[in-house]
């Protein structure tokens, strides 16, 4: 029954896209729902996660105090947002949330994912070596691209930026190609499998354990 | 942008800063408790403004057209909700059917998706000879499509890289390893950028630079 | 290691140490700017050329999608603040929207970058800011055929029924180009179910790591254009001929730039003598 | 062509032959036939890599990355093949006598995890020996970086193994593996994090390589069959390509003009 609600909201798809030039009331509509469902469906991993700091805090767990701190700072963002939402439609009319969401979320969303960019910088410097033939032309690609991608790259020698925008424009090219086709016939393959009841796992969180 | 001043704004500027500084104590120095307070909080408000967005979006697509009168709005409004079963052991049977939809508009779309521009244009592209007339575009033009037939061929899964294979799927390796080198600098440029923004942060509230 | 040479040291320098080195020198090149002039490349100067020359004309409307959080502005925002001036010019309206749940700062960060382009726009009727959308690909395949049902309401809670630009757009057909700028899929999203089922022109502003796999893409044809991180913002700003942030920039980008390449050959250099010696 | 949408009959076609292929060698696969897998270094080196941690006395350390949600469409399948490589590593590790940890973010996979691991423990007759400590579950992306640098400066794993669904942590994991000289296995097929696993480890399985050791060690006929199915739609790729190219170099656009149909 799971396997056949997949293959036939699969099947309006594909219909849709290959016999319809405009769309199709029914895919659109199904569609539609398909959105609405995974809206209602991402309250679900912050629910999970709520549910363990609650438990950590409740039960003394090693560092419940940050778990505790996890809950007061949750509790008071969800419910001046919401507060905010109800009173004007939108979230940020309520000054408390605006506050936190312009300056606390804003610095700290800047500044997590920046942090790559120092351990970009340790792994170029401690696995960037040339081992064999294979690592080498990707050190030696890699450093182009670096340099050319920067305006000085020019200033040091004006080959760089040629070189540079040929492996970012060419030399690359057949690389990132393939990637992309063994990608499509992965999704493909992987679409097929599961639509024939082959593939475990897939529904797993409701399907059999 | 001018630098703030009213004293909220001000006291929000520094937290932003202190924030930061808490954040990158651990690359810079270690593990620490500045660390894991900032941590926290970044992970609770994110969590709060996604529900709240998301709150808004389900009130906006869902709630309202129903109250509006379009009364077939209750059935994904039901099928979504029922995905929450999944947090209750006995019923999490109920949950395979919301996911099924999902599962079946994200196959469908994206099958019938992925083959004209990642397989059929990318082929297109690669036979397509240069309007070009210089020798470079040609040597371009070979290199792009030799490369691509090497590369598919060093992931042909079920035939071991010998004989005939060997050498194709050798240089199809050595294509392969270019283009990661190109995007391990593409990617310096992308982290950097983000490290950039930020130490320009850093010097703009202590008004080292102007704002 | 007491034996340690110095080759042995290039490739152990603690990591702590380049972090600092590497926050400094991101740091002082906005105290001693350069300031060295910037190569347009073609992909960006495409994308220019897309929105301002034959593919717009006044009163079409253009798609923004903000398909990145204030984590990415650094790399994203300088793109699209050149893309929406120069479309503003050309007559165009355009529809915002966004699949960042963070995408009314983003939209109120375009707003005072290109404050002076937007004071002279009614909202409404020149643009519109329809706010986040979620349900992935299935959202923007709908958003191609019936936009109303993604979107009954802008971020404002207006009625799109009420919106006079909206009463314009309904569907692929209305649109005359699409920017995506993404630090995700979405991009990819507009890419099989606009471009490739309908052929919606389609142009990327991407983050520098998604250029790798974006420029196949735009050498096939799919995009019309491709800028690509915050060397194509400060391409893009060379071309309307107004530095901004991202022009800002380049001055750390080439210190760090030159950094890393630096450490690479250090490491290299202490790796390939010490494989001799053995 | 009527019927089918102008622009969009190629991809039908495409489609079609994709699906009848696979099907053709899954059919195959049923009635006994083995496809096999090419060598695959990475997977060859894994005896190697946890003989290496038996001889240090250190354990050996599996992760998954956090990208792969098992109802992702491509993700979900990386985890899959990932938990597939975990079975071959466990039994791998029983049979060496070696401790093996498995650092999961994944809540939806976690029971699979651990019916995988026990699974391998009593093949190999020493169920009584499997503990489910060895499993360590992180919540969130920032717990699990933390978590997982924190295990490796701590237990100091001989051999590391990072298959699956990553995303920017790969690079600060495979990093801190590097730092405490690890030998490590990458593999993934998110060409995002591909260059920074391929810059830090020792092997590494690209993109569907990682499909292929999975399919390769379950043994799961209708897994080896969509593999040898895709790889006749490759020759079929490659037959166009090459075909295409020489008459495209000639001016003839026949091939190009068929494609965009």
């Amino acid at each position: 029954m799971v396997f056949a609600i997949t293959g036939i909201v699969t099947v309006l798809m594909f219909v849709e896209y290959f016999f319809f030039p405009q769309d199709w009331i029914v895919a659109s509509t199904v569609r539609n729902w398909s959105v609405i469902i995974l809206n209602i469906s991402l309250g679900l991993g912050a629910v999970r996660l709520i549910m363990q700091h609650v438990m950590g805090t409740q039960r003394r767990r090693e560092n419940w105090q940050f778990s505790a701190l996890f809950l007061v700072a949750f509790v008071i963002m969800l419910f001046t947002g919401l507060a905010g939402y109800l009173s004007t439609g939108v979230a940020t009319s309520n000054s408390v949330y605006n506050w936190l969401f312009n300056h606390v979320y804003t610095a700290l969303g800047a500044t997590t994912y920046a942090i790559t960019g120092f351990y970009i910088f340790s792994a170029a410097y401690r696995a960037f070596r040339a081992r064999n033939v294979d690592a080498s032309l990707m050190l030696i690609a890699g450093c182009f691209v670096i340099l050319s991608n920067a305006p000085v790259g020019e200033v040091i020698w004006s080959g760089i930026p040629a070189i540079g925008e040929w492996f970012r424009f060419v030399g690359q090219v057949p690389g990132m190609r393939v990637f992309g086709i063994v990608g499509a016939l992965g999704t493909i393959a992987y679409g097929f499998r599961a639509l024939l009841g082959k593939e475990r796992g897939f529904y797993a969180g409701g399907a059999e354990d | 942008m001018a630098y703030p001043t009213g004293t909220f704004e001000l006291i929000g500027l520094w937290i932003g800063w202190l924030l930061m500084l808490m954040i990158y104590s651990y690359p810079l120095y270690k593990e620490n408790l500045a660390y894991r307070f900032a941590e926290h909080i970044f992970i609770a408000i994110f969590l709060a403004i996604n529900l709240v967005v998301n709150f808004g979006n389900v009130m906006k697509i869902c709630i309202t057209p129903l109250l509006g009168g379009d009364f077939l709005m209750i059935v994904p409004l039901i099928i979504g909700i029922s995905i929450y079963t999944m947090l209750m052991p006995n019923y999490r049977w109920v949950s395979r059917y919301p996911v099924a939809i999902l599962v079946g508009a994200g196959f469908g779309l994206g099958m019938r998706g992925v083959i004209k521009p990642s397989i059929l244009d990318a082929i297109v592209s690669t036979i397509t000879r240069p309007t070009d007339i210089g020798a470079m575009a040609w040597i371009n033009f070979l290199y792009i499509a030799v490369g691509l037939i090497c590369s598919v061929l060093y992931f042909l899964l079920t035939y071991e890289h010998t004989g005939t294979l060997q050498t194709p799927t050798r240089i199809g390796r050595l294509f392969i390893m270019i283009g990661l080198g190109a995007y391990f600098g593409n990617t310096v440029l992308f982290r950097f950028t983000m490290l950039t923004g930020r130490a320009q942060f850093f010097l703009q509230v202590l008004k080292i630079i102007p704002m | 290691m007491s034996g340690q040479n110095i080759f042995d040291k290039l490739q152990n320098i603690d990591r702590k140490v380049f972090y600092w080195v590497l926050f400094i020198t991101l740091c002082v090149p906005f105290m001693f700017p350069l300031a060295l002039p910037i190569k347009v490349v073609k992909n960006t100067s495409d994308l220019y050329d897309g929105v301002t020359g034959a593919n717009i004309e006044p009163g079409d409307i253009a798609l923004i999608n903000f398909g990145y959080g204030v984590s990415a502005w650094s790399e994203c925002a300088p793109g699209i603040a050149v893309c929406t001036k120069a479309l503003f010019r050309e007559g165009a309206r355009i529809v915002f929207m966004g699949s960042h749940y963070d995408v009314e700062l983003t939209y109120n960060k375009l707003r005072s970058d290109a404050a002076a382009d937007f004071a002279g726009k009614t909202y409404g009727e020149d643009y519109v800011f329809l706010g986040y959308f979620t349900g992935g690909e299935s959202a923007i395949a709908q958003l191609a055929t019936d936009a109303w049902t993604v979107y009954p309401e802008d971020h404002f809670r207006t009625k799109v029924s009420d919106i006079p630009l909206m009463k314009d757009f309904h569907g692929w057909e209305d649109i005359a180009l699409v920017l995506s700028s993404d630090t995700g899929d979405v991009g990819s999203y507009f890419l099989r179910q606009w471009q490739g089922a309908h052929g919606t022109l389609l142009a990327e502003i991407g983050i520098a790591m998604n250029g790798s796999t974006d420029y196949p893409y735009y050498l096939a044809g799919n995009y019309f254009g491709l800028s690509i991180g915050s060397r194509g913002g400060a391409e893009l700003e060379v071309l309307i001929g107004e530095p901004g942030e991202a022009t800002t920039s380049m001055d750390s980008i080439n210190a760090s730039h030159i950094l890393i390449v630096i450490a690479v050959i250090l490491a290299n250099v202490g790796y390939i003598v010490q494989r001799r010696k053995a | 062509m009527a019927i089918i949408v102008t622009g969009r009959v190629m991809t039908f076609i495409l489609l079609i032959l994709t699906f009848a292929a696979m099907y053709y060698y899954m059919n195959l696969g049923k009635k006994g036939k083995i496809f096999k897998i090419r060598t695959l270094p990475a997977i060859q080196a894994i005896p190697e890599a946890v003989g290496r941690a038996a001889e240090m006395g250190q354990p050996v350390m599996w992760t998954p990355g956090i990208a792969g949600g098992l109802n992702d469409a491509t993700q979900g399948p990386q985890t899959l093949a990932a938990i597939s490589i975990l079975e071959y590593v466990t039994e791998e590790c029983v049979k060496a006598g070696v401790k093996i940890a498995a650092l999961c973010p994944l809540p939806d996979a976690l029971p699979l995890v651990e019916e995988t691991m026990r699974t391998a423990y009593t093949a190999q007759g020493k169920p009584e020996e499997f503990n489910d400590e060895f499993i360590r579950f992180f919540s969130g992306q920032s717990a699990y970086m933390t978590g997982t640098l924190g295990y490796l400066q701590r237990e100091r794993p001989a051999s590391t193994i990072l298959v699956g669904g990553f995303y920017y942590e790969a690079v600060i994991i495979a990093e801190g593996g590097n730092t405490i000289g690890a030998m490590q296995i990458g593999g993934t097929n998110n060409t995002h994090q591909m260059p920074f696993l391929v810059a830090t480890c020792d092997y590494m399985l690209l993109a569907e390589e990682l499909y292929a050791a999975g399919a390769a060690i379950s043994g799961n006929p209708d897994a080896l069959g969509s593999i040898k199915g895709e790889d006749m739609i490759k020759f079929l790729i490659v037959a166009i390509t090459g075909v295409g190219f020489l008459l495209g170099a000639a001016g003839i656009t026949f091939i190009a003009d068929l494609l965009g149909m």
